[in-house]
């Protein structure tokens, strides 16, 4: 292995830990808009360290575009998906947690 | 075994466990909701696995009509099913709870996995070795047109079976429209965030479905996983409150909904007549004429798909 | 791939559960479900042992085989879909009557 | 023209003829009745030149795309599909003509083009030599018989439709996990190339049976038969007299060619076990039919008792037997749709089809009467129809190769079928105590079920030329009776 693997595999790991937070954060939180909190935040995070960890291994620069693609329209549809979903929440009249 | 074929394979046992555990949950769901959620996931977990069988252009389709479109026909099914639906609780459990009904489903559970344990060892008895028609379609892919052995077996070498698919396609959307269609849904307000996303995602999914369009004949793609993404676009801009005027319901839908089923269908005749092989490429314009099939092709399964999803029946003055 | 056709086993297990859901729940909408877990099951199955040659190119024909019966699947689900609401309209429920002759 | 004539492959005609009639019909349903009607004469035309070629120079396979079989898929055309493929265009053609005047405008525009997706989707299905695609012309068959099934509308027919559709689907998919199997066993999809290459190891013998469950549910055979009744009896006419007559024998054809073709040797415990199981359909479908009120409910209780003794040919297993079996399908095919479309002509004209309140039928639909007591003689099996040549091909081998208890099966069912036969005619015509409303049938919709009615018995005036042609290309299998 040379170091761009190691920085890779660093980066990878630690986009692994942000989703697996971020999957904690879904199963143990207590209601719908905490959990989308926790699900959307840390997912973001966590893809775009395992992008920037694909991107030191990329081929070429046209590879690291269609990653940085796939990651902005993942952030565009997570982040819109969300709202939509703590909207129509909201409007059903689920309460938010308080205690 | 090396490290990496260790790692794969508890990769892959990880995601078989996975698709048994989705699969089992999501029908047994106590809400239908979740059970639909967790089928989406399933379909998502599926396309790993065809990642992982080296078939791309599989999981290319099933993640666009497996998980995408299903997906969101299964919810919009669900929530139109509204108010008819019964009580909670008989919705949702097996048939009955009495001792008989109990018995039954042990015994349909220990007959079929009885079939299970068969099927398993006969999979295993299989011969290891054997490799299909994969050297026959290599030896002939030259002369068909393209270079993505898939896209040659659907277009080509098997023409007809996706002559015959797209019909089913045709006809799947007639049977809903001859139901009489569904109630179109209440026009709800416009959503800035749907709006945009929409406005943003619909250019990038035309530019996809183009892209697998074009890609299909060389690579991955192909015209079902584009006229999924276009159908998709549909699907997505009916969410977002998009109708479609009148004067467009009416014969030009109906034409873009046959152009790739007529397509080919003027291709057989014309082979008929010349007294050719049924649907028989000359060898040279075999390319050529693919991609005009696979672009008519996209254009109506794409529109069929989203007419599936719409499924509020013709609008013109024949349907109402 | 692996020598055993781990994701074949998969398949035909996947086809049982959705077999079993099939006869056992009296909901359309699950029974459709059910259709297409078995449905995947049988593609996996399909699929995977055209897959079993070591340092082969994968056979292509039934990957296009179950491209045309994913889209067969879809276009299935949803005619049944819209059925089951219209017998859902019609009858209050969801739901097939039960057996009353044979 | 006539060039023309020699060089165009009719066969495919069959195919893609309806196929654009259809889509013809969607794209403009203000012509489809016209546009049914003519690509029905394109359909009788092609399989009319077809015929006369299948005659003149005997069976052929045609190379889709001329690849050939294993890469491509090939079309098969001899006795066997050229007598499956007539009987459908013959059927067909009455359908058609029937539902010219059958449906009101607003059901008639959506029923033609699915009406000639399905009778497309079974030509392509008698044609076929190549069991994936047979699978896609199963799915397509299914699909345009469940969405003409729902067309009624009615809460019986929906959920008759439902049900339907979940079968199958189940059919279809147990069938193609089958032919996962085999393909995989095996290295090909063709029937010819199969052919060659199967042995009888455990793997063809699991994949066979997945194939057999599937298309046994699909063909109704007892105890897969409890989604038939409701969806035959719910059903519009025409469609009733299509699903009856001609859909479940689509997946019995698979079976038979399945069968003959690939399927290594005769196992007579599994053979006598389908005897048993079409033995128990003949009792079952008998008794339930003459309990039956309802005369729609009734015809379908008769087809499943029909199914029945299709299975028989199994454990007779000699080649009478199988020409016994195939000529009951086309008999069958034709004297059932005659009932249904009869039945048909009742409920219009009389808005009801309780058998009880059948009086004065006889009086207001003489023909209708007549087409269906007709149609009875060949579902009896009485001389001369077709009905008849079939069960004494079947009665014969039976007696011939010792298995007498086929034989009384056999005419057991023949006298169910009597039985109910006779009380439909019996309250048809029984005095009305009071004059009843009615409705007036169109001239069109009695002469197409007695023709088919007259259809039935003269076949079995024909029968050396039907059962020379049946067997171009394809001896059937099993020991000629001496």
């Amino acid at each position: 292995m040379i170091l761009s693997d190691y920085v890779a595999a660093v980066l990878l790991l630690v986009g692994v830990f942000f989703f697996l937070a971020g999957t904690v954060g879904l199963v143990r939180f207590p209601d719908v808009y905490t959990r989308l909190h926790a699900l959307t935040k840390s997912d973001n995070v966590g893809l775009g360290f395992v992008v920037m960890g694909l991107a030191v291994e990329a081929e070429s620069w046209f590879v690291v575009g269609k990653l940085l693609l796939i990651w902005m329209l993942v952030l565009l549809a997570g982040a819109s998906v969300a709202h939509l979903i703590a909207r129509g929440a909201t409007q059903r009249g689920v309460r938010m947690w308080t205690d | 075994m090396d490290r990496l074929t260790l790692v794969l394979w508890i990769f892959d046992s990880v995601t078989g466990l996975g698709l048994l555990l989705l699969a089992g949950w999501a029908l047994a769901s106590p809400q239908l909701f979740r059970g639909i959620i967790l089928f989406v996931a399933f379909s998502l977990m599926m396309s790993i696995a065809w990642v992982r069988i080296d078939a791309p252009d599989v999981a290319l389709a099933e993640i666009a009509i497996g998980a995408g479109l299903t997906g969101a026909l299964l919810l919009a099914a669900l929530s139109r099913l509204g108010d008819s639906e019964p009580t909670q609780e008989s919705m949702n459990r097996p048939i009955e709870r009495s001792y008989r009904a109990r018995t039954f489903r042990s015994l349909t559970a220990s007959l079929l996995a009885a079939v299970a344990v068969a099927l398993v060892f006969l999979i295993l008895a299989l011969p290891g070795d054997s490799e299909g028609l994969g050297a026959e379609v290599a030896a002939s892919l030259d002369a068909s047109g393209v270079s993505s052995p898939v896209t040659a077996v659907l277009l080509n070498f098997r023409g007809y079976d996706t002559l015959l698919e797209l019909l089913v396609l045709l006809l799947a959307l007639l049977g809903v429209w001859s139901l009489g269609g569904l109630p179109a849904q209440p026009v709800s307000p416009a959503v800035l965030v749907l709006d945009t996303l929409a406005r943003i995602l619909i250019p990038v999914l035309l530019l996809s479905s183009a892209y697998l369009l074009w890609a299909g004949t060389h690579a991955p793609g192909g015209a079902f996983q584009a006229g999924a993404v276009l159908g998709a676009a549909g699907v997505l801009l009916s969410l977002a409150g998009w109708q479609v005027r009148q004067r467009y319901t009416g014969v030009t839908l109906r034409l873009l909904l046959i152009a790739g089923p007529s397509l080919f269908l003027a291709f057989a005749l014309y082979t008929i007549v010349a007294g050719q092989s049924l649907l028989e490429y000359p060898p040279q314009r075999a390319g050529v004429m693919i991609v005009l099939l696979e672009v008519a092709a996209t254009l109506s399964i794409g529109t069929t798909l989203a007419a599936l999803f719409v499924a509020e029946g013709p609008r013109n003055k024949e349907g109402q | 791939m692996s020598s055993v056709p781990l994701f074949a086993l998969v398949g035909a297990g996947l086809f049982c559960i959705g077999l079993y859901a099939l006869i056992v729940y009296a909901h359309l909408l699950r029974k459709i479900l059910a259709i297409n877990v078995m449905g995947s099951g049988v593609f996996l199955v399909l699929a995977t042992l055209a897959d079993r040659t070591v340092n082969a190119a994968p056979d292509p024909v039934p990957h296009a085989m179950i491209i045309t019966g994913i889209v067969v699947a879809v276009a299935t689900t949803a005619f049944a879909l819209v059925l089951m609401l219209k017998v859902a309209e019609k009858t209050g429920r969801a739901e097939l009557p039960d057996e009353r002759t044979g | 023209m006539e060039a023309l004539a020699a060089t165009v492959s009719w066969d495919a005609c069959l195919i893609v003829l309806p196929l654009l009639g259809a889509i013809a019909c969607f794209a403009w349903p203000n012509a489809a009745k016209k546009l049914a009607l003519g690509t029905a004469l394109a359909v009788l035309v092609s399989i009319a030149s077809l015929t006369i070629r299948v005659t003149a120079a005997g069976a052929f396979r045609h190379a889709v795309g001329a690849w050939g079989a294993p890469l491509g898929i090939e079309l098969l055309v001899d006795g066997l599909s050229l007598v499956m493929l007539s009987a459908t265009a013959i059927v067909g053609l009455a359908i058609t003509i029937y539902s010219a005047g059958y449906f009101k405008a607003d059901v008639s525009s959506r029923f033609w083009p699915l009406w000639l997706f399905l009778w497309a989707s079974l030509n392509a299905l008698f044609l076929s030599s190549d069991i994936f695609n047979l699978y896609v012309a199963l799915e397509l068959t299914g699909l345009a018989a469940v969405t003409l099934t729902a067309l009624a509308g009615s809460a019986d027919a929906l959920t008759a439709a439902a049900r339907y559709l979940l079968v199958s689907l189940l059919g279809s998919l147990t069938y193609l996990l089958g032919v996962a199997l085999v393909y995989h066993g095996f290295g090909s999809v063709d029937m010819a190339v199969l052919a060659g290459r199967v042995e009888s190891t455990p793997v063809f013998w699991a994949a066979f049976s997945l194939m057999f469950v599937g298309l046994a549910l699909k063909t109704a055979l007892f105890p897969f038969h409890f989604w038939l009744p409701p969806a035959h009896a719910s059903a519009p006419a025409p469609v009733s007299a299509a699903l009856s007559g001609l859909v479940i024998k689509a997946s019995f054809y698979i079976l038979m060619r399945l069968w003959f073709e690939i399927v290594p040797a005769d196992y007579s415990t599994f053979t006598n076990f389908l005897g048993v199981l079409g033995a128990a359909a003949v009792v079952w479908g008998g008794l339930q039919a003459l309990r039956a009120k309802r005369l729609k409910l009734l015809i379908a209780y008769s087809t499943i008792m029909q199914v029945g003794y299709l299975f028989l040919a199994f454990p007779l297993a000699v080649a009478a037997a199988w020409r016994g079996a195939l000529y009951l399908i086309l008999s069958h095919a034709l004297a059932k749709s005659a009932m249904f479309l009869a039945a048909g002509n009742i409920l219009y004209c009389a808005g009801h089809d309780r058998i009880e309140s059948l009086d004065r039928i006889a009086q207001r639909l003489p023909m209708s009467l007549a087409a269906f007591a007709v149609a009875g003689v060949s579902i009896m099996g009485l001389p001369p129809s077709g009905g008849f040549i079939a069960k004494w091909l079947m009665v014969e081998a039976a007696l011939k190769s010792g298995q007498w208890w086929w034989a009384v099966t056999l005419v057991l069912g023949s006298l169910f079928a009597a039985a109910y036969v006779f009380k439909v005619v019996g309250y048809a015509f029984t005095q009305a105590e009071a004059p009843h409303t009615s409705i007036d049938v169109p001239a069109a919709m009695e002469w197409a079920a007695l023709a088919l009615a007259v259809a039935a018995v003269l076949m079995g005036l024909i029968a050396p030329w039907i059962l020379a042609s049946m067997e171009i290309g394809r001896a059937f299998p099993g020991a000629a009776i001496p």
